[in-house]
């Protein structure tokens, strides 16, 4: 990997965790669309998308509400496929490099809404010049995501660069990890779909995550099919429950 | 009596712009998007208060405070939020107060209806339908994400923005009351967990590699061929779900969970519990 | 193909448009009914109900409500399979053959319609010689069936003893029209389902048009095991609805 | 008073049975099934008017007007309308106006639900089951085909003949109104919908040639293989039937539908965006 | 078959009448049970519960209301298992011999129902006593329970015995008995779950016994599956209808 | 008045163990259970009427008579009769003939629903299930058929004990009469008849032999392969279990439609009808 890929790779991290546009957060920020762009990145956009859309299972579901977020979900994505990539590792190595990376935790994450906080003072004192809030975009937008750019952009790009040298002599010398990483890997959409249930299963909907287990366990059905049998399923059942409500 | 103001379509524009662009810039702990929704408001503000210096100061503090919102139903306290200031500088009876409780009283339920519909159905779905497609290499599928995506996002977004400034905080409410919006979250919630019950299935992944010996020579029974794959395939996947589940709503931290799947996967991949 | 099979096929379509018992539009004038008919004439049952069968696709769900009638339903499957078998042709280019056939539009149905009409003064004689109405089906059934057979039978006879001759040329030398009328009877069914939509699409039971469609997008179900699941479906929901109804 | 004249059985029989013979024998624009309708009712005229020209001669004209009606559920009106002259043969207060009333205001009616029902529900399924069948070769089809549509549709028209000869329109209005009806004719919806639904799948055939070159020496995009066929098999399909409802739904006629799809056939083909 | 696994056939047929415990009738009556303790005692249990399961599929939905039985069902299992085993049957031919040994009917149902009831004058004597009712176990359990042995392992454990040593040969000799008996044991479980269905066939569940069938004749679920699609299927309906009962 | 008696808990215990395994020990024409009701209210008798010699002779006879019952749900009656006992012991107005008719009372009611769900659902749903599983040779299933009964059985059974002992009858009876439980009936219902129709297909094995000779060299027509096959399969299977659920439902035993299908095997089979 060129020094310049890496640092795109880094800008790339940035972008994600910079909240710049809401879609980001829903887009580049997960590891199917920044797996894909990593992958454009270094050449191979089909091994990229593949990458990335594995790396995203694992954190299917992961939500953050209220601020709070459990894992550095880009990072895996970002560093995990850039890595994986650069090493030629297969998906199953990939898979176990990306989940210590997603372990890794909101580093990043917790720290800028630390250290945001200090750019406050800032805003505040232009609010009391009552100068027609001239230059608000420098404490609110500019100075937090230059801030923002060299906890995220510097240290991936550096992680790219060298890690890609390393990475195979390194993930053989553990390779005994990898089986372990795998597990995790497999445990973790349990996380995310757990926390995500946490908000939606409940009363009446509750028998429906049973059916749509079944509905995978038993059917050959995508998960496009298994969409839009859950669409139909839902606006019948919601018809009728309607109908009882008017009826009362 | 003041004459009546109204912003213009181009200041309103810029406000839901500034929005959708930089909500989270300046995330922090002090006052979350405190600052960024003060960079939102701007320029209404200028526009607003240009003539009048003490209620120009007053309106920025007054839009930088702790505030937090999901971001596309946050379209609609913004939309509200514009229209009242709109009314307060053009002399009607709205007071600081007014606004800042209108603020805080829809901060809470309407984040909770949009991270659980938004982040809870929405995202996991096309995601999860973009990486079962993904995984076979389909560049055309992050593509097709990232535009589903933004059209969403930014239709809700606008769409709440448009209902809060026209029609005010009783049109917002009654929305979040209304049949036909419940009969909309019930559908979506069954839909969520019909989607969420298939992913069980088909992204969770967890495997025993108990085997019970069945004497010399004879093939050891495996509890995870023998017993789970033909009495109910992905029981154990199903298992765990529903532990890590059981454990957010008995209030552990997402984090906490986290690190005993850790620990499980760790002392469970050692042992050979689990495979 | 014999002069007397030609006839027989004449006939055939003659029957098919009489109208002479009410069942007859429901069975003979389908094409895979006087498909198969046509293939007994012809000695080749089987390739008789495949290309009717086949043929009859292209006009699922042609309705005629009201007197209106869009193409010549009959004229494709008699004269598509006839032609189709005596010259040897594939499914396929009998279905390229049978796409214009039905085309040609309502001819028939419009001719008798304009032509009966002549035939009503006589009727009206006979009302006002009021002796029993003695000879009524003379004006009303004889007469302009015999009509119809002139206009029916005639010509079919004719394009199935010289059409059979021509056929196979014909097609040769217009190869490069069987593509096109392909995809034109691909796009018919369309025209027959949307038609038929038209009465029953509406309310509530639109979204089972998207169950049936998902049914058969998704599962290996045959139409039988679609009708029989419909069937349960509906009688499923309609238990729940006049349950609701009886509950208000 | 006149004596209470009844039709015997055989003329009933007479009756239906012309009715189901020649019920369109000299359809015409004029009066459309008009003289087949008096066809069929001759032979009560015969029966009921036979002491009385001037009767018979108004009777024979009343049944010779304009009349259009869906072949089963028609038996209903023949059925009653029969019953409508035996009363007034028999003397009592029963109109000529009456008569025609009945007539014109229950064609409407019964043709839309027969129509619909009949045209739209029950011949799709059989004819459809049919054809998947029939595509086999299998010989037994048309012939079960026959037997069914025959057993069907008398079968309703002789139901429909018998309620409306011995209950009267109030029993054919009744019937159109009652829950059993009502929830038959929602079933038939939902059936029918759910087997259209199929037929759109497994009948309708529309697929797009168009390709998207990804450059030298690489497999070009096919929207068809590598878009449709992995999202929404059948997609295109769906578009097209949607499209023809629609045409038809805003009021244009089928034939212009099927110009239009004539065009769109040629054109998509010519140019290769369809194949 | 040594005499002492013939026996304990013998004595697997007492249990499985004894009645003693509830749960037996539930579990070692019915021949996937027997069958395969059958094939422990003979050295395979595989075949044992393989040919005890085809045997049981005869009896499904056999019910014993208010004390009567129609057939023999651990008859068929126990000695149907072990003459085939023992005599190496094919399984059906396995099939073909448990038919008649479960048509033989209740035999030991009826006779011991007779013949307890002499022995409640013992109890009734106890009762006049007045003593505390000591003993009061030997009329109520032991006495029966011995009779009970007689009649069942007796006769079992000599058919067995003497048995396995004769079936090969008298099947070949009634060879032309085993599609009868083919077709026969095919037949029976049609009228259990007919006798089954005149208890929960009724209203507006009716229509689910059509819906189960189709699932079965459509799909590729195993019973498992089925059951837990049905289970699904049955809260959607419930709570539906419990929401219209409460709307009322 | 007398002192209030309170059975011990190990009495109960010894009640319902005794019940569990000797219910049925000495099934007869005469009394059916009476004399194993006897033997599971013996303890309790001896507690309660130790001191009393009239009324501990009573007691056992009033529990040596005609009683029958489905076993799980048998469970609730012994409870509720040892309260019974209990109360009467302690000199409360607790008649012999309130005892004899609450058990006489109960016996149908529960025999009914038990016998249903119990044997008509629960049963055939594991059972099934199991020889599914089982006819692959899996030594597995039966041990957990064993389990899943005990389990279920003595539940079930303990459950109503203790209802029908702290309760009492009222309770029993409420029970029945819940929504809750009318729900749960129903779902077993439900659940039952899906199960049931899958046994018809899976289970049920008719297929006839009837070939229609097609004329020299061509092969003949088999009605099962040609028609039933390809029309409905299983249909022999659904027409066969519904003619028994038509005889059952008739009147007849069970042992006159089981000679029936022998009749009919041995005819079908002998004639080539049924192969
Ligand atoms: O809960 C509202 C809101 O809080 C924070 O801004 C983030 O966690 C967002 O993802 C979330 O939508
Ligand atoms: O609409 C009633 C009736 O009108 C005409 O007679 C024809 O189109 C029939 O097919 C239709 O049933
Ligand atoms: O009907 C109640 C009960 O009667 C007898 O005891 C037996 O047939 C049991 O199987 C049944 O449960």
């Amino acid at each position: 990997m060129s020094l310049f890929q890496a640092f795109l790779c880094g800008l790339l991290y940035f972008l994600a965790q910079s909240n710049v546009t809401m879609v980001s957060y829903g887009t580049i920020y997960r590891p199917l669309v920044n797996g894909f762009l990593v992958g454009c990145i270094l050449g191979d956009p089909v091994k990229g998308v593949q990458i990335g859309a594995t790396i995203n299972m694992m954190f299917i579901g992961f939500i953050s509400a209220g601020g709070s977020l459990p894992s550095d979900i880009p990072m895996a994505g970002i560093l995990g496929t850039a890595l994986a990539i650069s090493a030629g590792l297969e998906i199953d190595a990939a898979l176990a490099l990306a989940v210590p990376l997603g372990l890794l935790g909101a580093f990043t994450w917790v720290g800028r809404l630390t250290v945001d906080s200090f750019f406050n003072p800032l805003t505040e004192r232009l609010i009391e010049k009552n100068d027609g809030l001239k230059g608000l975009w420098l404490p609110t937008v500019v100075i937090p995501q230059i801030f923002l750019f060299c906890i995220t952009c510097i240290p991936v790009t550096i992680a790219a660069y060298f890690g890609s040298q390393v990475v195979g002599d390194f993930l053989g010398s553990v390779a005994f990890l990898i089986p372990i990483m795998s597990v995790i890997g497999g445990l973790m959409p349990a996380l995310g779909i757990g926390i995500t249930l946490k908000f939606i299963f409940q009363g009446e909907t509750r028998v429906f995550l049973f059916l749509g287990f079944l509905l995978a366990a038993y059917t050959e059905l995508d998960m496009i099919g298994i969409g839009l049998i859950s669409l139909i399923t839902a606006i019948i059942y919601i018809q009728l429950t309607s109908k009882i409500e008017g009826a009362e | 009596m003041a004459e009546t103001k109204k912003l213009s379509k181009s200041t309103l524009n810029k406000c839901f712009w500034t929005w959708e662009w930089t909500y989270q810039a300046c995330y922090n702990y002090e006052n979350m998007q405190g600052g960024c929704f003060l960079d939102a408001m701007a320029p209404a503000i200028r526009e607003l208060y240009a003539d009048d210096p003490d209620e120009f100061k007053a309106a920025a503090a007054r839009h930088f405070e702790f505030y937090n919102i999901e971001n596309t139903t946050g379209g609609g306290v913004l939309g509200l939020v514009l229209a009242m200031e709109e009314q307060r500088a053009s002399g009607e009876d709205v007071t600081e107060e007014a606004i800042r409780s209108i603020k805080t009283g829809l901060m809470g339920p309407l984040s909770g209806v949009g991270d659980s519909y938004m982040q809870g159905v929405i995202y996991p779905i096309i995601l999860a339908i973009g990486c079962a497609q993904g995984v076979q290499g389909n560049t055309a599928v992050p593509i097709i994400v990232i535009l589903l995506q933004a059209i969403i996002q930014i239709g809700i977004a606008r769409f709440m923005f448009n209902l809060g400034y026209n029609k005010g905080s009783d049109a917002l409410l009654d929305l979040l009351e209304s049949g036909t919006f419940k009969n909309l979250l019930s559908g979506a919630g069954i839909l969520g967990c019909m989607v969420l019950g298939a992913l069980i299935m088909n992204f969770v992944s967890v495997h025993t590699g108990i085997t019970i010996p069945m004497g010399e020579g004879a093939e050891p029974f495996s509890l995870q061929t023998g017993l789970f794959d033909t009495l109910l395939p992905g029981f154990l996947s199903l298992a765990a779900t529903l532990m890590c589940y059981a454990l957010v709503s008995k209030g552990w931290s997402s984090t906490k969970v986290l690190l005993l799947l850790v620990v499980i996967g760790i002392v469970g991949s050692v042992t050979g519990i689990l495979a």
